[in-house]
């Protein structure tokens, strides 16, 4: 499926990644635009609930990022943030969930370049890995196909 | 209609099995894995449950869907377009194997979706419905049929009754006209009905529902209701499970411009249910919501559906992670 | 009903290079709730920004969102632009369509697709901000300085010099802190005390500080602006007005053999007593664990003495409470000492002694008059050893970090002795020598090269005593780590500088971050320095860690700064974008259940619990509030809520919710 | 049996609770709980294998506190559930009286939390063999096919919350399932509605969850989704070493950190 | 409780007078000690220099055994492999895919549920308690507490005594009537790594430690390692050699010196067995 255009949704914070991809802009540095970013004050506000919207909503791959651990503007946020994603990630794998389909980085204020290798690596990724059908059907799937009527 | 009997051998129930599945869809009970018994849509008849009590879920999925979508809407930028459902789609189904009590409890779905506008979507299913119960040979201390006014063996809401005879044929009662398209469709099924009586199970009376609706006029104060649900958690597996709950909630879910609405079931026993938008609660706790369970069944839908709204299936009692036992309860409201 | 209004800016080229702004403002013109949709060449300039005072007005719009470069370069901007053009300036949002999308992005249709999803994004969520209003904050204008040491005297003075009040509070009977036991300073090896009195003389005579020695924080409440102290002034046994320092109690007292403080040890003091000659104040006061008659009920030798009838034996220690508006938190730090080394025997050898004893010997004021004679028998050392890292950056020991000011300091060690002693013979032991610092590696040179000082790179790994010699094992790492042995007649140990006795104590009542060393955490560290997580709580000096004077010199001007800024203004005006626990009426409150999971995930100790009263006074609910003149806005709490009772105002929930559906969805 | 019979009776008529939490049988053989307020009822009272539902749930129920001071008998897990609720300052520790049952059905003598912390630590608390019997199974699995495990499980879900109900940790007066600005949880009890519920209650309960499976054998239609939280309570020992519980001020993991919190995917 | 004894090599060849007292004193308080059976060597101090796995996988089949036979606690009266007994236990509590790996190897079961005591904890936890009551002949001399490396390092792992000054020794000394001198010695190396290949290299070193103990006036010098004392003991006549000298210390096991304070015979705790002749009794 070459002309697979993945969708990609990043969650960043403002102070690292989101102005990490500011630089990656006055850079001039080209990236795949498949991605599209939302804007948190920090990783520790991103709730877990947001990532699963964004596969209920159709994306096929997240990108999730912030500070470096030691580098939160609100020195703790991002700390909070992992051990989310640590546990997150493990119940995620064990409800056969593919965790492939997130790239969890700390991407820094000063790390423009680094910005779009992460976004093009997981387009890269998630372009091999195809739409994420198995959520779509989730999603659309009714009660039982039996007597669904619309 | 009259109703006539007919027998129908172990052999012929498969070839009815199979040839009501070439023109419809079948809805039969299986026992799973874990030996709960859930209907599903057209299983082998290899993997149909006949000896079980009851099945986990009541069968009112069928006219009562736990999700049913009610349109379709498109918002616009100055209007918005709404989409109906189809309901000629609904399929024609069988439901095959029901019980006595998940049977009659068509009738108390109908008296309330029914009462005073008549529910489309309920009825367009009821109308594609042909229903085959099975009559009760086995029973348990949950089954309470008999207090209700139903019988292991009654008929009630069954399009053909059959009834187990002792060397595993069956009797089959043809009641309504639907019931005898099926008959007429398959005649060489059907033999002459033997003059022997089917093993039925006896569910003993443990009291006298009108005695309870009388008592419930006077109930609504007494202290029983507090004493008798401090173990109630709370949670909406009796109305979930019951034949008889109908209750649902509305709700939109909209993506980007598109969206549906949609109702599903609802619980009296969740402390959400009666929360009004200012923050006021109705029914603040759990005792009141139980009262509410109980009166609405015994006391309320006797007086406004002229219908009991319970069968005596016992299913909210068998589910009930903490054992409250309505047959027991009742009993006890009898002698309050 | 929404009216937003969408203004698609080109950026010269920028962005229509790339992205057909055209159609961007054509596709989003066709979205319910956008009452006008336009583009132009420049947003930022006047005219652009005429365009949208223009179009509040004209379109009445209740929203707006401007697509143009990042929110970090202009949101200030824009926001400026709507509130003159009579919209409330959090009703505007931007759409990132230059470095996130033109600049990264070939010219294709994607990428106005792109442009597209971003700009609908924003449109989604501005239809769901709401107007918010800046946080006003009273400030009260009197600053507390803790420690009067060299950096809380600096803080002190630059703040009363700003003309603010000022309440410092000591915890020893004078202010002085180390510096006023040092010798002399590098790297100049002036007299520590000739530049350190008149500050502390200073720090007495302003009219606007008022100073309490002997006194320490009980506890401390509020916030920013905002804080309500409670400081314990220990009972000196003294009226201090009455007492003329005249010191005949002093003299006459009878229990004599007190280990005196300030000496490190080193000399006697009696139980009543001035710490050191130049004290500020300059007042006795009875140590009650040494008096005799605290202890024993009898004796009041000094009360009999005292010519002005100053003693008082049954004085109360004072509770103060005190309004201030911002803490300067300048505690300082301790040495370890000797104890603390086994291998170098445990304080056992009186002859090994720490930098600051060495000081007092070095002093003239000290116990020998700046003689340098060794403890155990006070002859004058001949072979003297200074072992420097003695504890620091040895995660064995575990302080795996420099103590930053000891590399210096036995560099002036050994100097002062060589100057002292002509003929001795110094080595100093040491791993690297850091000098960094104006004229500091200079200072390190002259000891080498001018006083002849012998370093020896390597590390000691133990020191016993033999016919009255210490024996000093280490090894030369420049000499092929060739064992070392050095028959020393003293040894002085460049001890690690360690988090002052009480920090942690101190640091957990002004809810303070501290390190795992119990050092105060500063807010950021390259960019806050000087403040704390906390705010209205600034740091200054070696209590962040260790630090020479220069240093905590510079970092308590920078502190006062902080303090007179805020002092600058009768209220403090913050960004509303702060969370907020829900509340409803009785008898919910709140849909918080006062789980308390937020409190620890907040950096800024903003959230406590709120009880709820009945009219009998019985708590019926409990509920989570969060403290906006505390609450920075990261909105960590708002994701571990799991009754999402807590929403982040300007990135609600409902508005992150909106973005995620909009992005990915069609309209 | 004697013992607890003796010393609730003796709690209630020295007036020391109102209320003793435990144990009776039914008229169908099970065993439910019961609220005893009359001593003279207390040998109602039983201890025995059918005795298996986490009565803590009861600790934060208006109406069973209307009745005053309660005793509760108490096996481990319910032991561990207060240790959570008087962390989480839901429960006042010397509000309860814990009659503790030790794994022989023994009383045990329960002074105080102090008391009840020193035996939970002595205590195996791991999640029960069978159901690391049945993890361990899953966990051997591949993602596709626990992805399908599970999906079958989702599509029996009625979202009757009994799961949630039932578990005396999730005392929420209001439900995230419950919020519909927005709404985060699909109200539909299709797959995915199903899906999300469960994954939310799983995550809010990271840290949380004492292992004592009262979510799955409350489940009507037989979702074994106490093993999601019961993984998670694995992975928050393997990760951060704690056993939820053990103590009476225990900080969620969620809401604390260690800056060398180890993990192996953020790049 | 049931406490069993892992000897190694070193107690049951060169250091047979160490086990003898080890024994003797173990019957005289009446303390029973399970020896392990098929113990293997414990690997020092060849294996973890060579082949790290091979290093933990003996002392965990050591470790596995005791377990399997139901032991709680394990004397391991040789420092050497006392520590490497501990260091095992320490890495595969560590390291939990490690431990597996390891018991791969052994085809075992290691939990790790048996505690491990050097003897001093031993003495310690069993004797101290009951030794005045039993002490017939106080040990009234001045004693050099010598304790090497092994039984205090590396400190993190071992958690026992301070690294830099331990005590325990000299405490347990006190008890039966010696006077320890200050000793700053008491862990300086006694070159047992050299031993048998540099033996020049342990006469310097085991002679600085000979020669400060009597320059202190001790009248023994206290071990507990089976290396420390061959090092002292029977490579003297080298020591004496290199240094020129004719240092005639004894050099006693700290179980020996219970044994004699509790009127145990010289030949009873192998005294008889030393190479330097023991002049105390």
């Amino acid at each position: 499926m070459s002309d697979f255009e993945p969708k990609v949704v990043a969650f960043v914070c403002n102070w690292c990644t989101y102005a990490g991809a500011d630089l990656t802009g006055t850079s001039r540095i080209k990236y795949a635009s498949n991605v599209k970013i939302i804007r948190f004050p920090c990783t520790g506000r991103i709730d877990f609930m947001l990532l699963l919207k964004a596969f209920a909503n159709g994306a096929d791959g997240i990108i999730v990022s912030g500070c470096h651990p030691n580098d939160c503007h609100y020195t703790s946020g991002n700390f909070h943030a992992k051990r989310r994603w640590i546990m997150f990630k493990e119940l995620m794998d064990f409800m056969g969930i593919d965790m492939n389909r997130i790239t969890f980085s700390w991407v820094s204020a000063a790390e423009g370049a680094r910005w779009a290798d992460v976004v093009n690596s997981t387009v890269t990724r998630i372009r091999e890995l195809g739409p994420y059908v198995s959520y779509k059907e989730l999603v659309n799937k009714s009660v039982e196909e039996e007597v669904k009527n619309d | 209609m009259e109703t006539t009997r007919k027998l129908i051998r172990k052999q012929s129930l498969e070839k009815l099995y199979a040839h009501l599945s070439g023109s419809r869809k079948i809805y039969a009970p299986v026992t799973a894995a874990n030996k709960q018994v859930d209907y599903k849509y057209n299983p082998p008849y290899a993997e149909v449950a006949s000896d079980h009590i009851r099945s986990t879920l009541s069968v009112k999925n069928i006219v009562f869907p736990k999700v049913e979508n009610l349109f379709l809407f498109t918002n616009n930028r100055t209007e918005s377009t709404i989409t109906d459902i189809e309901l000629f789609k609904i399929p024609e189904v069988v439901l095959w194997g029901a019980h006595p009590c998940d049977t009659a409890a068509f009738d108390v779905l109908r008296s309330i979706f029914c009462w005073d506008t008549k529910d489309e979507f309920f009825s367009q299913r009821v109308e594609k419905l042909t229903v085959i119960g099975f009559a009760c040979h086995k029973s348990d201390d949950y089954c309470f049929c008999t207090s209700t006014g139903l019988s292991p063996d009654s008929s009630k809401g069954s399009d053909i009754l059959l009834s187990r005879l002792q060397n595993g044929d069956y009797v089959a009662d043809i009641i309504t006209e639907k019931g005898n398209a099926i008959l007429d469709s398959c005649p060489g099924l059907f033999e002459a009905a033997p003059d022997e009586k089917p093993v039925i199970t006896e569910v003993k009376v443990k009291f006298s529902h009108e005695q309870v609706t009388a008592k419930l006029a006077n109930a609504f104060e007494h202290p029983f209701w507090i004493e008798n649900s401090l173990r109630c958690i709370g949670c909406g597996a009796c109305a979930y499970v019951c034949p008889t709950c109908a209750c649902f909630d509305i709700q939109d879910e909209t993506k980007g411009k598109n969206g549906k609405r949609y109702r599903s079931w609802d619980s009296c026993g969740f402390g959400l249910f009666t929360l009004h938008t200012s923050g006021h609660n109705p029914r603040q706790v759990q005792s009141q919501r139980w009262r509410q369970r109980i009166m609405h069944k015994f006391s309320y839908m006797p007086d406004r559906n002229e219908s009991l709204g319970c069968v005596g299936c016992g299913r909210c009692s068998s589910g009930c992670p903490v054992d409250m036992n309505i047959s027991e309860q009742l009993e006890a409201l009898q002698n309050i | 009903m929404a009216r937003i209004g969408v203004f698609v800016c080109h950026c010269g080229e920028n962005i229509s290079a790339t992205v057909d702004c055209g159609k961007v403002a054509e596709t989003i013109g066709k979205l319910k709730h956008v009452a006008l949709s336009t583009e132009y060449k420049y947003m930022c300039s006047d005219p652009g920004q005429t365009l949208i005072k223009e179009a509040i007005k004209e379109h009445n719009l209740t929203g707006v969102v401007v697509s143009a470069c990042s929110p970090r370069m202009h949101e200030p901007t824009f926001r400026k632009a709507c509130a003159e053009g009579g919209l409330n300036p959090f009703l505007c949002e931007m759409a990132n369509l230059r470095e996130h999308c033109s600049w990264v992005h070939e010219k294709n249709e994607l990428t106005t697709e792109k442009a597209i999803d971003i700009v609908r994004t924003q449109v989604e969520k501005v239809k769901l901000n709401s107007a918010l209003q800046p946080i006003k904050v009273p400030v009260t204008k009197t600053a507390m300085v803790i420690g009067g040491g060299i950096a809380g005297i600096q803080s002190a003075l630059d703040i009363a010099n700003c003309g603010h009040k000022v309440i410092m509070i000591e915890r020893s009977p004078s202010i002085g802190g180390h510096m006023s036991q040092l010798s002399e300073t590098f790297p100049t090896l002036d007299c520590s005390q000739c530049i350190l009195t008149p500050r502390m003389v200073e720090v007495a005579q302003h009219p606007n500080i008022t100073l309490y020695t002997y006194a320490e924080v009980e506890s401390v409440e509020g916030f920013i602006g905002n804080f309500k102290v409670k400081v314990r002034k220990k009972a000196k046994s003294l009226d201090e007005k009455a007492c003329t320092g005249c010191g005949l109690c002093t003299t006459k007292c009878p229990q004599k053999k007190i280990p005196n403080e300030f000496e490190q040890g080193m000399g006697m003091r009696p139980a009543i007593y001035v710490p050191f000659p130049q004290a500020v104040p300059n007042r006795p006061v009875i140590d009650k664990e040494h008096c005799t008659y605290y202890l024993k009920g009898k004796c009041k030798i000094c009360e009999i003495v005292c010519p002005t009838k100053a003693i008082r034996f049954d004085q109360p220690d004072e509770i103060l409470e005190l309004e201030i508006g911002a803490i300067v938190v300048a505690t300082g730090f301790d040495i370890k000492h000797a104890d603390f080394f086994p291998e170098y025997g445990y304080g056992r050898y009186k002859d090994i002694i720490d930098g600051l004893q060495f000081e007092r010997l070095a002093s003239a004021s000290g116990p020998t008059s700046g003689a340098i004679l060794r403890p155990s028998d006070g002859k004058v050392p001949k072979n003297i050893v200074f072992i420097a890292c003695a504890g620091s950056r040895d995660p064995a020991k575990g302080i795996a970090y420099c103590s930053k000011i000891c590399c210096m300091y036995t560099a002036k060690h050994a100097m002062l002795y060589k100057h002292k002693v002509h003929e001795g013979k110094a080595h100093v032991f040491y791993m690297d020598i850091r000098s960094g610092g104006k004229n500091y590696d200079e200072f390190v040179r002259r000891a080498i090269e001018e006083d002849h000082v012998n370093y020896i790179r390597g590390r000691v790994s133990t020191i016993f005593e033999r016919d009255g010699k210490l024996f000093v094992k280490g090894v030369d790492t420049l000499l092929g780590a060739m064992p070392v042995e050095i028959e020393a007649d003293m040894v002085v140990l460049a001890t690690a500088g360690v988090a002052n006795s009480g920090a942690e104590d101190l640091a957990q009542k002004l809810h303070v971050s501290y390190d795992s060393h119990k050092f105060f955490a500063e807010a950021h560290p390259k960019l806050k320095p000087v403040e704390t997580n906390t705010a209205g709580i600034f740091l200054a000096g070696a209590c962040q860690n260790p630090k020479d004077i220069p240093d905590s010199v510079s970092q308590a001007s920078g502190a006062a700064v902080k303090v007179a800024a805020l002092f600058s203004q009768s209220e403090l005006t913050r960004e509303p974008l702060v969370a907020v626990v829900n509340r409803t009426s009785p008898p919910l409150y709140s849909t918080c259940v006062a789980c308390g999971m937020c409190k620890p995930v907040c950096p800024y100790q903003a959230i406590e619990l709120e009880e709820f009263k009945a009219r009998d006074g019985r708590v019926v609910k409990k509920a989570a509030r969060i403290n906006e003149g505390l609450c920075q806005g990261c909105g960590t709490c708002v994701a571990v809520c799991r009754s999402k009772s807590i929403d982040l105002l300007g990135y609600s929930n409902n508005q992150v919710y909106a973005e995620v559906v909009a992005l990915l969805n069609d309209y | 049996m004697t013992n607890l019979i003796n010393r609730a009776k003796e709690l209630l008529e020295n007036g020391t609770v109102k209320v003793v939490i435990g144990y009776e049988a039914g008229p169908t053989g099970l065993a439910r709980p019961a609220f005893i307020t009359d001593p003279a009822k207390a040998g109602k009272l039983i201890y025995d294998d059918r005795c298996v539902q986490n009565l803590a749930v009861y600790l934060t129920k208006a109406e069973v506190k209307n009745l005053g001071k309660m005793a509760i008998v108490s096996t481990l897990p319910v032991m561990r559930s207060i240790m959570m609720l008087i962390s989480e300052h839901q429960v006042m520790g010397d509000n309860i009286v814990v009659l503790g049952i030790s794994t022989e059905k023994e009383l045990l003598d329960i002074a105080d939390i102090g008391v009840m912390k020193g035996y939970i630590e002595k205590c195996d608390l791991r999640n029960p063999e069978k159901d690391r019997e049945t993890l361990a199974m899953l966990n051997a699995l591949t993602p596709a096919e626990r992805f399908a495990w599970w999906q079958k499980e989702m599509e029996k879900c009625i979202k009757c919350y009994a799961c949630r109900q039932a578990c005396p940790m999730c005392y929420c007066i209001r439900c995230t399932v419950e919020v519909n600005q927005p709404q985060w949880i699909p109200v539909q009890a299709n797959p995915h509605g199903s899906t999300e519920w469960h994954i939310l209650r799983a995550m809010h309960l990271a840290g949380r969850c004492i292992s004592c499976g009262e979510c799955g054998r409350a489940c009507p239609v037989g979702i074994p989704c106490h093993l999601l939280t019961m993984q998670l309570a694995d992975q928050v020992n393997n990760y951060f070493h704690v056993h939820a519980g053990t103590s009476d001020n225990m900080t969620s993991v969620l809401s604390t950190y260690e800056p060398n919190d180890k993990e192996s995917f953020i790049i | 409780m049931k406490t069993g004894i892992y000897p190694g090599c070193s107690l049951t060849g060169s250091a047979r007078d160490y086990n003898e007292s080890v024994f003797a004193l173990a019957e005289a308080f009446g303390l029973e000690l399970n020896q392990i059976p098929d113990w293997n060597c414990c690997g020092a101090t060849a294996a973890h220099n060579l082949n790290k796995e091979l290093s933990l996988a003996l002392p965990a089949r050591i470790l596995a055994i005791a377990e399997k036979n139901g032991i709680d606690e394990i004397i391991v009266p040789c420092a050497a492999c006392y520590s490497r007994l501990v260091v095992t236990q320490h890495e595969l509590k560590k390291n939990p895919e490690l431990k597996n790996r390891i018991n791969e190897v052994i085809e075992m079961d290691y939990r790790g549920t048996s505690k491990i005591l050097n003897v001093i904890e031993w003495i310690d936890k069993y004797i101290i308690p009951v030794v005045a009551e039993k002490t017939v002949k106080p040990f009234n001399y001045k004693v050099a507490c010598y304790y090497g490396c092994l039984l205090v390092r590396p400190n993190k792992v071992l958690n026992y005594d301070r690294a830099e000054d331990p005590q325990t020794m000299d405490v347990v000394m006190t008890k039966i009537g010696a006077v320890p001198v200050d000793y700053p010695y008491k862990t300086e190396c006694c070159g047992a790594g050299f031993s048998v290949s540099r033996t020049d290299i342990v006469s310097k070193l085991s002679g600085k430690i000979i020669e400060d103990a009597e320059y202190r006036g001790a009248d023994a010098i206290i071990v507990a390692c089976p290396m420390c004392h061959s090092n002292l003991d029977m490579r003297r006549p080298d020591i004496n050699k290199y240094w020129a000298t004719e240092y005639k210390i004894p050099v006693i096991f700290v179980t020996q010196a219970i044994g004699l304070a509790i009127g145990l015979s010289p030949e009873k705790v192998g005294l008889k067995r030393h190479f330097v002749d023991v002049k105390i009794s």
